[in-house]
Formats: C-alpha cells, structure tokens, sequence
C-alpha cells in the first residue's frame, strides 16, 4: 500500500476525521503514557493527515497507549486519536508474523497474583 | 428486601479465579439487595479491552451472543468488572448505532432474527444507582463504615467514552462516592482517581504501570484517602503491585462490609 | 389589461455571460401584456433607471417586469424607479434570472431557456397585480432598553440624548452589569470603574431615562412604532424612592452567611444589602430566600434602624405596563459553568477559578480588596497558569461546550498576565494557549507587551489535567512547539471560560418573535449591512446578546443600535407593508379558522349586514383583519376553505398564473 | 326498525309549535317512495301529521340546513338529531355558522339506518313499501305477493355499521334513552387500502374516482362544506369547474374537498350516502382523520364546542413531511 | 412527442422568502449549480403555499414540487412552518394514498445561511424526480400540448 491508501484505510478503519483536530494539543497533553511514547496522539492525527504513516508503523508508540480513551474524552473538536492509533496498531500486527507479543513471552509476565484479564488484554492488543 | 430485579449476570473470566472476590461479595450483597443474578449457562470471556476498530467483528461476537442471550431472557445484563463492563456497553452501542457493523455482525452470526443492541447494559454500580437506588442500599447497610475514608478509584475502563458509556461525569464521577457515604464511609475525592492505571501495558511495561499508579495513590493518600476501592481486578494488581501505601479492595467488598454479610461470604 | 414593459439586465457580464439577453427581451415581446421589452448592461444604473422612467412614460406602461439579479437586492430599487414616474410601487415584479439562474447554469442554452420561463412567471404576476397603498401607523415616542450593562447603558443614553424617553429594564438590583466587576479593561488598561460608573450616574439623572432595576419583562406585545409591555418590578422589600442608600441596614442585618454573587461567591454579603458601592440605584433590596424576617416572621432588625423608614416587609411584585415604540435587547452573556470541564479540578480545588473571578481577586473593591491571594488559604500565589479556550470552540460536546471562539479571553487573558507581573514581579505566568487571537486596534501589541516586557510565558498547547496536591496544582500540559508535555506546579489556575448569552434571552426572544441561532444568539437582520437590527420590525440588538463582543465593540453596537432607535422614533409615522391579508367579505363564512393561525392576533371579527337574495338584509359574522398588525405571512390564506382570506402582493391567483408560467412548457 | 315513533315525535313538535316556542320544525318527509325520505320544514301541526316520518331511511343529516333556514325565517326552530348528527351540530356551532338562540335541539336515538341498495340486493326491484317491525323490515313489491322479511342488521348502511357513538354531544332536550360513545372498526378500510401497493392504490382511486359525475351532491350534503361562495363555483379562484373535467379535475375536486374539511369532518358519512355514483368518498376524510389522529393525537371534530382542529394548531415537535409519509404509513 | 432519451423534469419549487429563498440566492452566489428544471417561485412564508398550488403545478405538467422554509422555530413569522408541516403531512400521505409516488413531493427547510443544503436539496430532488419518469398519475390531459 502507498501512502494515500494507508492513510484512507486507516481512516477507513478508525472511523476518525483527523481534518476537525485543530492542533490544541490537548489529547498529549491528557495522555498518561506521554513519556513512553515516540510519537505523541497529537502527531498521529496531523501526521496520519499528512500521510506520514510508516514512522508509526514501526514505532513503539503504538504499544505503549494504553487505551484510556483520556485523548478521546478530552478533545475538544472529537477527533478520538485513541482510535487512530488502535487502527494503525491493527495495520502493524495484521501483517504475517507481525505479532508484538507471543505465548512464550508469557510466563516471565506472571506472578502470583496477575489476573487473566491482564493477559487477554494484552493479547488482543498485540497479537492478530 | 424481597426481589425487585432478575437480571443476567456476567461475571467474566477473571471474576472465577484471581477477583473472585469481586464475584463472591457482588453476588451475597444482590441477593440482600433484591436483585437476583441469573448467570448465562454458557458465556465466553468478553476479551478484555474493546477493539475500537470498525472493521473488527470476531474479536467483539462474544460480547454479541452474551447481549443476545440477555435479550432472549428478556432481562437487563449486569457486569461488575470494569473491563467487562466497557467491553460488553462499546460493543453494545456499536450494535445499536452502527448499522454496517450491525448487519456485518448478524451476517456472521446468521441467527433467526437479528440483534440490534436492545439489551440494557447496566454496570453493577448503575444497578444499585438506578434499579435499588442508594438511598435504599443506605436502608440496608447493617455497620456503617464509620469514618473511614475512602478513595473512590474509577480507572479508565468505568467512564470512558463518556458518551458510549453514559454512566457518569467522566471527568467528575460521583457515583463510587455516592455509594460510600450511602455505606455510611467518607468518600475522598481526588483528581487522579480517573487516571489510569497502567492497564495492560503493565504486560510489556512495567515502568509505566508503576509510574501511573504511583501517581494515583500518592495522589489520593495526600488527599486523606486511608483505602482506594476499585471496581477492576487489573486496576488493583497494578496499585497493589507498585505501592504498598494504601490498601486496596474491590467495591463489592465495602458493599458486602456494610451489609454486614462479609464473614457470610468468607464461611 | 395591463400594459408591461419588461426590462432585462445584462449585470456586465453576470447575467449576459451565460444567459442570451437579447433573446429573453424577444421572447417575453409576445407574452401577453407586454407592449415593450428591452435590455441593457446595468438596469440598476443611473442610465438603466432613466430607460425604464422613460419607458413608462413612451408606452404608458401599468406594470414593470425586471429580469435582473434577486429581489432581495434590487426590489427596492425598481420599485422607487417606478414610483418616481408615477407608477405604484407594487406595479414591479422581478425575474431573478442572476442568483436562480445565470450563476448556477453554465450552458448559454438552459441558462436561456430558464431566464424566460421565469420572465414569463414575472409578467404572468404582473398581469394580476394591482396597485397597493401601505397602511400608515403612528409611533409611540419612548423607547425601552432591556438590560443596563454598559451595551444598554449606551444605548440609553444615546437615545435619551437626541430626546427621547427611554426606559432600562434590568433584573438585578443594579445597572451595570458585567463591566461593573472587572478591574481593568484592554488594550488601555483604564480602571472599569472609572470609565463605567459616571455613565451610570448619567443615565440616573438623565431625565429621559427611567431605570426599573430589579425587573424584568413578562410580556410583550404590538408591533414596531407600538408595542405594548409588560414589566414585572419585583419586590426588594424597600421603598426605592424612599431609601437613602446609607448603608446601615446592611452593616446591622444578622444574616451575614449569604454568598455575594456580585465577588462570584467569594465572599458573603448580608440577607440586605447593596450589591456595591457605586450602585445605580443606590437602594437595598432584600433577599427574600435568605430574609429571617420574611421566611419566619422573626428579626426586623433593617427596619428598626432604617430612620427613612424605606423598609417594607409587605412588598409584592407589581406589573407595569407600557407604550414603546422601539425595544432595545441587550441582555449580555455569562461565563458558562465550568461544571463539565472538571479535568481542570474547578470543583476540587478552589484554587481554580475562572477570569471573572480573577478580575474580583485584583479588584480593589474585591473580597481580597485587590491582593491577589489564593483563596484557598490567602497565601500569595508564585505560579499562576492561565488556560485558555475553555469551553470554546468545542466541536462535539454541544452540551459541553460551545462551538465559537469566545472573541474576548484572548485579550483578558494577556491583560491578566500583565498585571500580575506589573504588579508581582516575582510570580511566573504561565499561558496556554491554541492561538493567540488579537484583532483590534492596538490589540497585538498589548499582546506582545505581555510576553515581551512583562515576560509572561506564552506556551502553545492545552491543559489536559490539573491535579490538586498538597497546596500544589500540578498542571500537565502539552508544549507543542517543543514537543514536551510539561508538568507545573502551580500555585493558581485561571480558566478562560467560554462566554453564553444570558438565559433570560431565549423567553424573550420568543416574546419578541426575535429570531435567535443555535446558540442562543439574536440574529441580526442582515450579517454584514443590518448588524444592530434583529429581523423583527422594531427590535435592535446591543452588545453581546448578539454574539461575543469586547467592551469598544459593546459601545459601538450599543450607539448603532440607539441611532437606529432614534431614526424610527424621529419619525410620526411608520408606512407599513402593503402585502397584508385582506379578506373578501362577500366569501367569508366567519368560521374562525384564519383567526385561529394568525401568529399576530390581527384578525377579528364584526358582525356586518349583508343583503340576502330575497332583498332583505340578515347579520353575518365576517373577518377582518387589522392593516397594522397584519405582518403578510399568509398563514390565513390557507387555513380559510373558501379563499375569502388573500394575502395582497401574492394572491391566489397570482401565484397559481406563475405556477402555470413555469409549467406551461 | 327506531325506538322512537314518529307519532311521538309529532306530537312532541306540535305542542312545541302550538306553545309557540318553535316557529318551524325541521325533519324528514317522504319522497316519492317510503325510502327516499328528504329533508324538510313543517310550520303547522297538520303539516306534520301528514308529512312527517322518522324511520330507518331518515338518515339526512338536518345540522347542515340550519345555515340557510335560520337565516329565512324568524323565531327558533326545531330540529331532530340523530346522535352522529349533533357532531355536526357542535362543529357547526364551534365555527359560528348558525345562532344558537335560534335553534331548539332534540336528540333522537338512532338503532342505524338501512341501505336501500342493500335491501334492492336481496329483493330485486320495484320495491313499493316498506313496513318497519322490530328487528326487520317487511318488503312489499311488484312481484311478490308477500312482504319479504329482511333483517335490519343484515341491511344496516356502512357507516351504521361503523357507528362512532350513539351519545348525543348537544341538545336542548332528548328523547329516548341517552346512548353511548362506541369503539368501532371505522379504520379497516383505509389500512386495507394502505396496505395495498402504491399502483394498486392508484388503480383503485382511478376506478372509483372516474364514475365522478361533479353532481356535487357530496359537497351540498357535507355538514362541513359550508361555504358561502366554494372554490369550485368561485370564477377568481382559478380553479373553478362545473363539469367533470378529465381525470385530473375528479382527484382534484375530491382531494381539495378532503382537506378543506380535515379537521373539521366528523365522519358523518352523508358524502358517500348521497353519493349517486356509490364512490366511497368517506374513505377520504376518513384517511385524514386517522393520519391526524395518529400523528397529532386523537380528535373529534364536534365533540365539543370550539375545540382547535389539528390544522390550524401545531406542537414545537410535530414529526416532518417525510417521517409522516415514510414512517408512519410506509408499506414499501 | 415526449423526447425518451433524456427526460427533463419540471420542478417548482416554493421558497419562503426570508430563509429559503435567501438560501437559494446563497447557493447562486456561491456558484452551486444545480438544474436548469428547477423553477422558483417567492412566497413570503412556506405558509402560503396552499395545496392548491401544488396540485395545480401538478396539473399543468410539473413532475415535482419541493416546498421550502425556514427551520422550525426560525420562522420570521414565528409560527408559519409549523402549520406547513402539519399540512404538507397530511396532504403528502393523502396523495400517497392515492396512489401518487411519494418523491414527487417534498418539504425541506433552508436556512438563509444554507446556499450549500439548498443545492444538494435541488440536486436530490431532481434526481429522484428524473428517476420517478414522467408524471402520469396527477397530469391533466387537457393542460398538454
């Protein structure tokens, strides 16, 4: 896929018009995960507009969200960056053996008392 | 109280082994409650966090077949988990709202009639807020938590998105407080007590689940709070793990405190 | 028959570019009527004029199609061409062949094609038209002005000046409004109430102007050049002509637990009380819902030391009503709550405030008595955040939020931030910021005064989050241009709070018929060449009852709207709208349908005499419809059965000759 | 056959008449036949015993000829109303059509009216009298030497059979027993018409509506169509027609007529009784009535006096156009 | 002879004078084309428009007519559209129950600031007119050429 059809397919799947963001900043500014990430949610939106796509398909960014939906509940102009990054996180690790995280990477996770919902959720965001 | 309610319960995965303390007390405090918990015979795990991509149908059918079975039952579903809740209400909504989605799922799903998101999804503290009413569940509370202070720490999962959700001023919840004065607690309120946790993240890294929960209980001990109550099992691995400052229980279990049935429950 | 000339405009080459002129002129020759076509390149011209004058003289012409851009540009026009050779007015119809037509067709071809047919329709109404007289009505010489802030201050005393009554109504104790709480104003920094209070004093002792405080409108009726109203005064419990405004009472009332909405809560004020100093009228009201006399019967203490004797536990609201010839909204705006922004902690700290309630924290007539303190603890603040656009040019939370930009926080906001530097050295500002906006005369500079010589600190970025901690506000913001996100700890936050039109606009626009938008904004009647008219007929807007406006812009609109006031009221008569209802008699079967639709009331009925076939005469109950009251919306026309009811300028068959027109292919 | 008896209600309205407190009575006569009854006004007792009848054909609606009978003639006059009648009494009222000072009321029962067209299916024809019993009417014709008994039920008129209410909603005074407001199926027909597909609803109305004959025997029946001058005899009003004039001119006149009388039709039925051509025109206003009753609220017209019909009222948040048309009705 | 090839509708289109039609001079300012068969016709309030108008347009060979006025609410008279849609309700589902199609009428409201909606309102009701073919089952014979 080139850049204008990656960009429409994550348009596509996000469901998000990243034309309303008006560039407050407000979404980074709300995000818990600032510091871990790469590049920021208001980066995804104006460079998803741009078409700048593949620098966050390789980011770490896109696993350190946390999907707190802060960004989405907090815009102003309801742009919802959370969902442009899940969408780009889906590009990732929809691709043939893409998967952030693996079965065998469990074990060092768990300790005596992680709750299986840690585990489902992290695997149904890093792994298609 | 005799029974005002029969709804379908959905207790989730988790709320079987390491929260079922979450599960055990919800339960004990809804039968004194009038609300009688029906779980579906078979329920699969809603998966944890909500695919907020349009284009994902298989990750959210399980959620589709537990609405559904609520609806065949014709009762309102009820959740306690906070993952569970957000999951199952999001998919809901979509069901309801987003018709290619819809008709993409009943497509898939090929059932005799199609289901479009009539069920109510009520989150346990809805349940008490809007079918007992607080004012009841006060009525009911046997031993008062006498002055203690409490954290009410909602997470992200309770109340966002806000709009999706409807369950409370996601930026000014009251409802976790509102249940702790009804138990006859103080409530402590604190700005940080809809940040999150850290979630899953946690899974890959652990620097930032410590760092976000640091934040919330240093943020809610100077606020006075002596125990945080949560409604999520991973909200409070995540707090647990990273501080040692401030206990933390699961609402249900203040709930069933001022019930006095919590020895019941322990037996 | 009518004998019509048809004239059809070239507009240069707006029309003529995608519309054969010369072949619509041709082709309306033959329509019947019509004795004369012609066109030409500007028909609005001095030159174009003439030909149609000329035109109606050469072929005694009775009626007058022009083909030309909309009526509701040039109607006027042709109509006053008309009527200066001689020709009723309503003799005019125009074809809008520019805005329906050649501006939306490319191809000469339809463009043609369409121009004549809607020719056609024009001379086929033309046809039918008869002459029309307007009605005359006369005009009540008073004026009334509903909210005293400085936009209805202004007005006010404008009008009263060229000499005419005018009345102010407004609903707190006190005129002056908003302007009356700030501090200093922009760009000039003059104090509010040095510039405010002697035009409030003006308007007192201006003998054309009567103020009713305390009061609000009820009702409203009539129309412009008579409306009739209905002021409630409400009970203040003091005799207004009687009280001094010395004060004692307020200083010996036992109830001192209630919050003075005049410091936004800040501080209490007595259960009497004179909401400040430089009040107008300087008179006590009682507060009735905090009064231990009035709830229980049980004090007295304001009347045992008022010596005037003004105080009068017995007060009951009273209703004036009143002759006006004009009305005058400026009821303002209000911060919106800040309810729903709570990730901002204004209800969990109340070291968050909003800009209104900065401008009483530096006011010297303020709770602090103008040092700015926290009023959490009355500690002196070091690090003071300022967020702006709260509330503002939000796009999804309708109900949250509004959707324009509030015009004014901008500048306040680096007024603020001056001030606190000017004043306290040693504490940062902080601004954050989406743009900077400062349109307006020495605007951009006061701006950049701020930043560059009182180094206030301009960040671009929002707040997502305040945390109280501790005596701390931890502030986390984004910094775009440096792409960090910042985390302060702040000692204040001032939020910019998005700016509403007061809730007591929306009942009184529906009492005034006045259009208002989405957001609860008068509409004006034009955006651009009628900004101070609502669309109403005798209603005109001041200030910020219209949109978001700061205090130069208030005052300007305020003395527009008031020389708009004063061009009607100079006048003894109004001339009306000749296309009014007018009911056939002959036909009416007095059933009290049209009178039941009529949004006016200006259908009644009479009993008249007819004569029966036999000769005799029998009482029949008949419409008729009052020429000065009528507005011409036609809503009667079609609720009568029998056609009896018709609207002059679009009768029936007037309409139904341009509907076969247009069908007639 | 009707519970009341024509002989006492002469009597009633001659001592009415000898008292002087009524200067004419109006009610029914027979026609040519026994069951062409007509309308007409009686001045004199003897007038009255040998013209008056009130049987199961005197189903005139006599509201509508208080407009021009007040008018005529001086001092009250008395007026028999069947119960679906004094509906159009009050809606007539409600729009000031007549005095009321001028006019002395009183309600009759009404056990239904019979349809000679019925009673022709079941006898065949020369029909020369008919006797009312207690649940039958007997026959007598040219053919048969025995009257012919028909049930009064079997032969009830179609809108007898969806009777609205047998309560009388105005009267100055009533005889007979006080009935009351019913629940009937008046809707079947227009949902079954609904039902149908758009061309076959256009097929129907085509077929009924092209017997039109512009008799105006529909409009000069209506209670509603009051007016002084009507549109279809009006020169100016440009659509003035006299004539059957094409397809277009029968739907126009019909559909005008339904709507200039919406809201304020009581469904009385005269429309289609006096109908020679048998076009169910009822169905019509019937139509608007349900579309007002469901989408605005259930209305009477003439249930009482001065009430604000559908079409000259509103609510902030009357649905659109478009979800009248779609939703409310769509069969597609 | 109707040409079959390319079927032209007729379309009259009533518009309120302070709200649709001002729309309508927007859309024209802006240069928002929309068909040539779009024919208006100014009222002062969309409720003056009385189904004898649309019934005669009809009559005389319109394929569609589209009735336009202010928001509800925004009457310049107040209470005007109200009544229009109250009567166009009622007559729009008479018409349907005769058997006339149903996008052959319609109401719409402009606002003066809406040149854009007025457009793409003319442009859909075109289309949907043009779909629908000619229209048999309201014409009167008579009115043909």
């Amino acid at each position: 896929m080139n850049n204008t059809e990656l960009k429409k397919e994550i348009l596509r799947i996000s469901g998000v018009n990243v034309k309303k963001c008006m560039k407050c900043g407000k979404c980074s500014a709300s995000c818990p995960a600032y510091d871990e990430m790469e590049f920021h949610p208001h980066q995804f939106a104006s460079m998803i507009d741009n078409g700048e796509i593949e620098p966050l398909l390789r980011s770490d960014s896109l696993y350190r969200c946390l999907s707190c939906f802060a960004c989405m509940e907090r815009c102003p102009r309801g742009v919802e960056p959370a969902k442009l990054i899940e969408a780009v996180r889906l590009t990732a690790i929809r691709k043939q053996g893409a998967n952030r995280m693996t079965a065998d990477d469990v074990p060092q996770m768990l300790d005596d008392n992680t709750p299986g919902q840690l585990l489902v959720s992290a695997f149904r965001k890093y792994t298609k | 109280m005799g029974v005002i309610m029969k709804v379908t319960y959905f207790p989730g995965c988790t709320l079987k082994n390491k929260a079922r303390d979450l599960d055990e007390y919800g339960r004990k405090s809804a039968e004194v409650l009038g609300i009688t918990l029906e779980e579906p015979k078979a329920w699969q795990c809603c998966g944890g966090v909500f695919t907020t991509a349009n284009d994902e149908i298989a990750t959210k059918l399980s959620s589709v077949r537990l609405l559904r079975s609520a609806k065949d039952a014709d009762q309102p579903l009820v959740t306690v988990c906070s993952a569970c809740h957000n999951v199952v209400k999001q998919t809901n909504h979509a069901m309801k709202n987003d018709i290619v989605f819809r008709d993409r799922v009943n497509r898939y799903m090929a059932e005799e009639t199609p289901y479009n998101g009539e069920t109510t999804v009520y989150h346990y503290l809805e349940l008490l807020r809007d079918v007992v009413g607080f004012s009841n569940v006060a009525m009911a509370v046997k031993k008062p938590l006498a002055g203690k202070k409490i954290g009410a720490y909602y997470g992200c999962l309770l109340l966002r998105p806000g709009k999706v959700l409807g369950m409370d001023d996601p930026e000014n919840p009251r409802i976790i407080e509102d249940l702790i004065v009804a138990l006859g607690g103080e409530p402590v309120i604190y700005a940080r007590r809809n940040e999150c946790c850290g979630g899953y993240v946690s899974a890959e890294s652990p620097a930032l689940a410590e760092k976000n929960s640091g934040k919330v209980i240093d943020n809610a001990a100077a606020a006075g709070a002596e125990m945080l109550v949560t409604a999520c099992p991973l909200c409070k691995y995540n707090l647990e793990k990273y501080s040692s400052k401030l206990p933390i229980v699961y609402f249900t279990e203040i709930l069933a405190e001022a019930l006095g049935i919590k020895e019941e429950v322990n037996e | 028959m009518q004998r019509i000339g048809v004239f059809v405009c070239w507009c240069g080459s707006n029309i003529a570019g995608t519309v054969d002129v010369h072949a619509v002129a041709e082709a309306l020759k033959t329509e019947s009527g019509v004795v004369f076509s012609t066109d030409y390149q500007y028909m609005c011209s001095q030159a174009g004029q003439d030909i149609i004058k000329n035109a109606i003289h050469e072929h005694s012409l009775t009626g007058i199609v022009v083909c030309s851009c909309s009526p509701r540009m040039h109607e006027a026009t042709f109509r006053k061409t008309a009527a200066a050779a001689g020709l009723n007015p309503y003799m005019v119809e125009i074809a809008n062949i520019r805005e329906q037509c050649s501006w939306i067709h490319k191809d000469m071809l339809s463009g043609t094609e369409k121009a004549i047919i809607l020719g056609k329709a024009a001379v086929a109404k033309v046809n039918l038209n008869a002459p029309l007289t307007p009605g005359q009505s006369t005009v009540t010489k008073r004026a009334l002005v509903i909210g005293g802030g400085i936009a209805g201050i202004q007005t006010a005393l404008d009008i009263a000046d060229a000499g005419f009554p005018v009345d102010i109504v407004e609903k707190k104790p006190t005129i002056g409004g908003k302007m009356a709480q700030l501090d200093k104003t922009f760009p000039t920094l003059d104090c509010a109430a040095c510039i405010l209070t002697p035009k409030m004093v003006d308007a007192a002792q201006n003998e054309n102007i009567r103020i009713y405080s305390y009061s609000e409108v009820t009702e409203v009726g009539g129309y412009v050049g008579n409306f009739d109203v209905t002021i409630k005064r409400k009970a203040r419990y003091v005799k207004e002509d009687i009280c001094t405004g010395c004060g004692l009472c307020t200083e010996k009332c036992p109830q001192k637990k209630v919050p003075n909405e005049f410091n936004l809560g800040m501080d209490n004020r007595r259960a009497i009380y004179i909401p400040f100093a430089q009040a107008v009228p300087k008179v006590a009201t009682i507060d009735a819902d905090y009064c231990t006399m009035l709830k229980t019967g049980k004090c007295g203490v304001c009347a045992k030391v008022c010596t005037a004797g003004a105080i009068d536990y017995n007060a009951k609201d009273e209703f004036v009503k009143e002759k006006y010839g004009a009305i005058v909204v400026a009821t303002g705006y209000n911060p919106i709550s800040m309810e729903k922004f709570d990730e901002f902690a204004y209800s969990q700290s109340k070291d968050v405030i909003t800009s209104l309630e900065f401008e009483r924290l530096t006011n010297a007539a303020g709770p602090t008595s103008g040092k700015l303190l926290r009023p959490s603890d009355g500690e002196h603040p070091h690090k003071i955040v300022f967020v702006q656009c709260v509330g503002s040019r939000c796009e999804n939370c309708a109900e949250k939020g509004k959707e324009y930009c509030s015009k004014i926080c901008c500048m306040y906001t680096a007024k603020h931030a001056m001030l606190i530097r000017d004043k306290y050295p040693d504490t940062d500002v902080y601004v954050f910021y989406i743009d900077v906006r400062t349109p307006g005369k020495a605007f951009d500079e006061f701006y950049r005064r701020a930043v560059e010589e009182y180094g206030v600190h301009y960040i671009k970025g929002m707040v997502g989050k305040v945390v109280p901690e501790g005596k701390k506000l931890l502030v986390q913001a984004s910094d775009l241009i440096n792409g960090k996100q910042l985390h302060i700890d702040a000692d204040l936050v001032v939020l910019a709070a998005a700016i509403e039109p007061d809730k007591s606009a929306r009942p009184l626009a529906t009492m005034l018929t006045a259009s208002m938008d989405t957001n609860d904004f008068f509409t004006e009647a034009h955006p651009k060449l009628r900004p101070v008219e609502s669309p109403t007929a005798g209603v005109f807007l001041s200030g910020c009852c219209q949109g978001p406006k700061d205090i130069p812009e208030t005052v300007s609109q305020a003395s527009a709207a008031a020389s708009k006031v004063i061009g009607l009221l100079v006048k003894d008569h109004l001339t009306g709208n000749p296309c009014i209802a007018q009911s056939n008699e002959l036909m009416c079967n007095g059933c009290s349908s049209c009178e039941r639709v009529c949004p006016y009331g200006a259908i009644t009925y009479e009993e008249k005499e007819f004569r029966m076939p036999d000769r005799t005469t029998k009482l029949r109950r008949v419409a008729s419809v009052n020429p000065a009251v009528c507005q011409g919306c036609g809503a009667c026309t079609v609720a009568c059965p029998s056609g009896a009811m018709d609207l002059n300028g679009f009768k029936n068959n007037q309409i139904m000759a341009e509907v076969d027109a247009i069908c007639k292919m | 056959m009707q519970t009341v008896t024509t002989k006492s209600l002469c009597e009633r309205a001659a001592s009415l008449l000898g008292e002087g407190t009524v200067a004419a009575v109006l009610g029914w006569k027979r026609g040519e036949f026994d069951y062409d009854l007509t309308p007409a006004v009686f001045t004199a007792a003897e007038e009255l015993t040998e013209g008056f009848i009130y049987n199961d054909f005197s189903g005139a609606n006599l509201s509508k000829y208080l407009l021009k009978k007040t008018r005529e003639i001086d001092g009250k006059i008395l007026v028999f109303l069947k119960p679906c009648d004094t509906y159009s009494f009050n809606q007539l009222l409600s729009e000031h059509r007549f005095d009321r000072e001028k006019v002395y009321a009183i309600g009759i029962p009404c056990s239904g009216m019979a349809d000679i067209q019925k009673i022709r299916k079941i006898v065949g024809e020369g029909i020369t009298a008919i006797e009312a019993c207690e649940n039958s009417l007997l026959v007598h014709t040219l053919y048969d030497d025995e009257p012919i008994s028909v049930s009064c039920a079997e032969v009830l008129t179609e809108r007898c059979l969806n009777c609205k209410s047998k309560k009388h909603v105005a009267y100055d005074e009533l005889i007979g027993d006080e009935g009351e407001v019913l629940t009937s199926n008046r809707f079947d027909e227009v949902e079954k018409i609904e039902a149908l597909s758009a061309d076959e609803r256009f097929a129907f109305w085509q077929n009924e509506l092209s017997r039109c004959i512009r008799c105006n025997a529909c409009r000069d029946a209506c209670p509603a169509c009051t007016c002084e001058k009507c549109v279809f005899d009006n020169p100016n009003s440009g659509v003035q027609s006299k004539a059957p004039g094409g397809e277009f001119e029968e739907k126009l006149f019909h559909i005008i007529r339904a709507y200039h009388v919406a809201g304020r039709c009581t469904d009385c039925g005269e429309c289609s009784r006096v109908c020679p051509q048998n076009i169910p025109l009822h169905l019509l206003n019937r139509k608007f009535i349900k579309d007002m009753n469901e989408t605005y609220g259930e209305y009477q017209a003439g249930e009482y006096d001065n009430q604000r019909a559908p079409l000259v009222n509103f609510s902030l948040d009357d649905p659109e156009p478009s979800d009248v048309v779609k939703g409310g009705f769509d069969r597609a | 002879m109707q040409d079959v090839k390319e079927f032209k509708p007729v379309i009259v289109a009533f518009c309120c004078n302070w709200c649709s039609y001002a729309g309508a001079d927007l859309a024209g300012s802006n240069r928002l084309a929309y068909p040539a068969d779009v024919k208006i016709i100014r009222v002062p309030c969309s409720c003056r428009v009385n189904p004898m108008f649309i019934l005669r347009a009809f009559q005389r060979g319109a394929d569609g007519v589209i009735l336009c006025g202010c928001h509800p609410g925004d009457c310049h008279y107040s209470t005007g559209n109200y009544y229009t849609r109250r009567r166009m309700s009622m007559l729009f589902s008479m018409l349907d129950f005769l058997g006339i199609e149903r996008d052959r009428t319609r109401v719409e409201w402009v606002s003066a600031a809406e040149g854009a909606k007025f457009a793409a309102t003319m442009n859909e009701f075109v289309e949907k007119v043009t779909a629908l073919g000619p229209n048999k089952r309201l014409e009167d014979l008579r009115c043909k050429q």
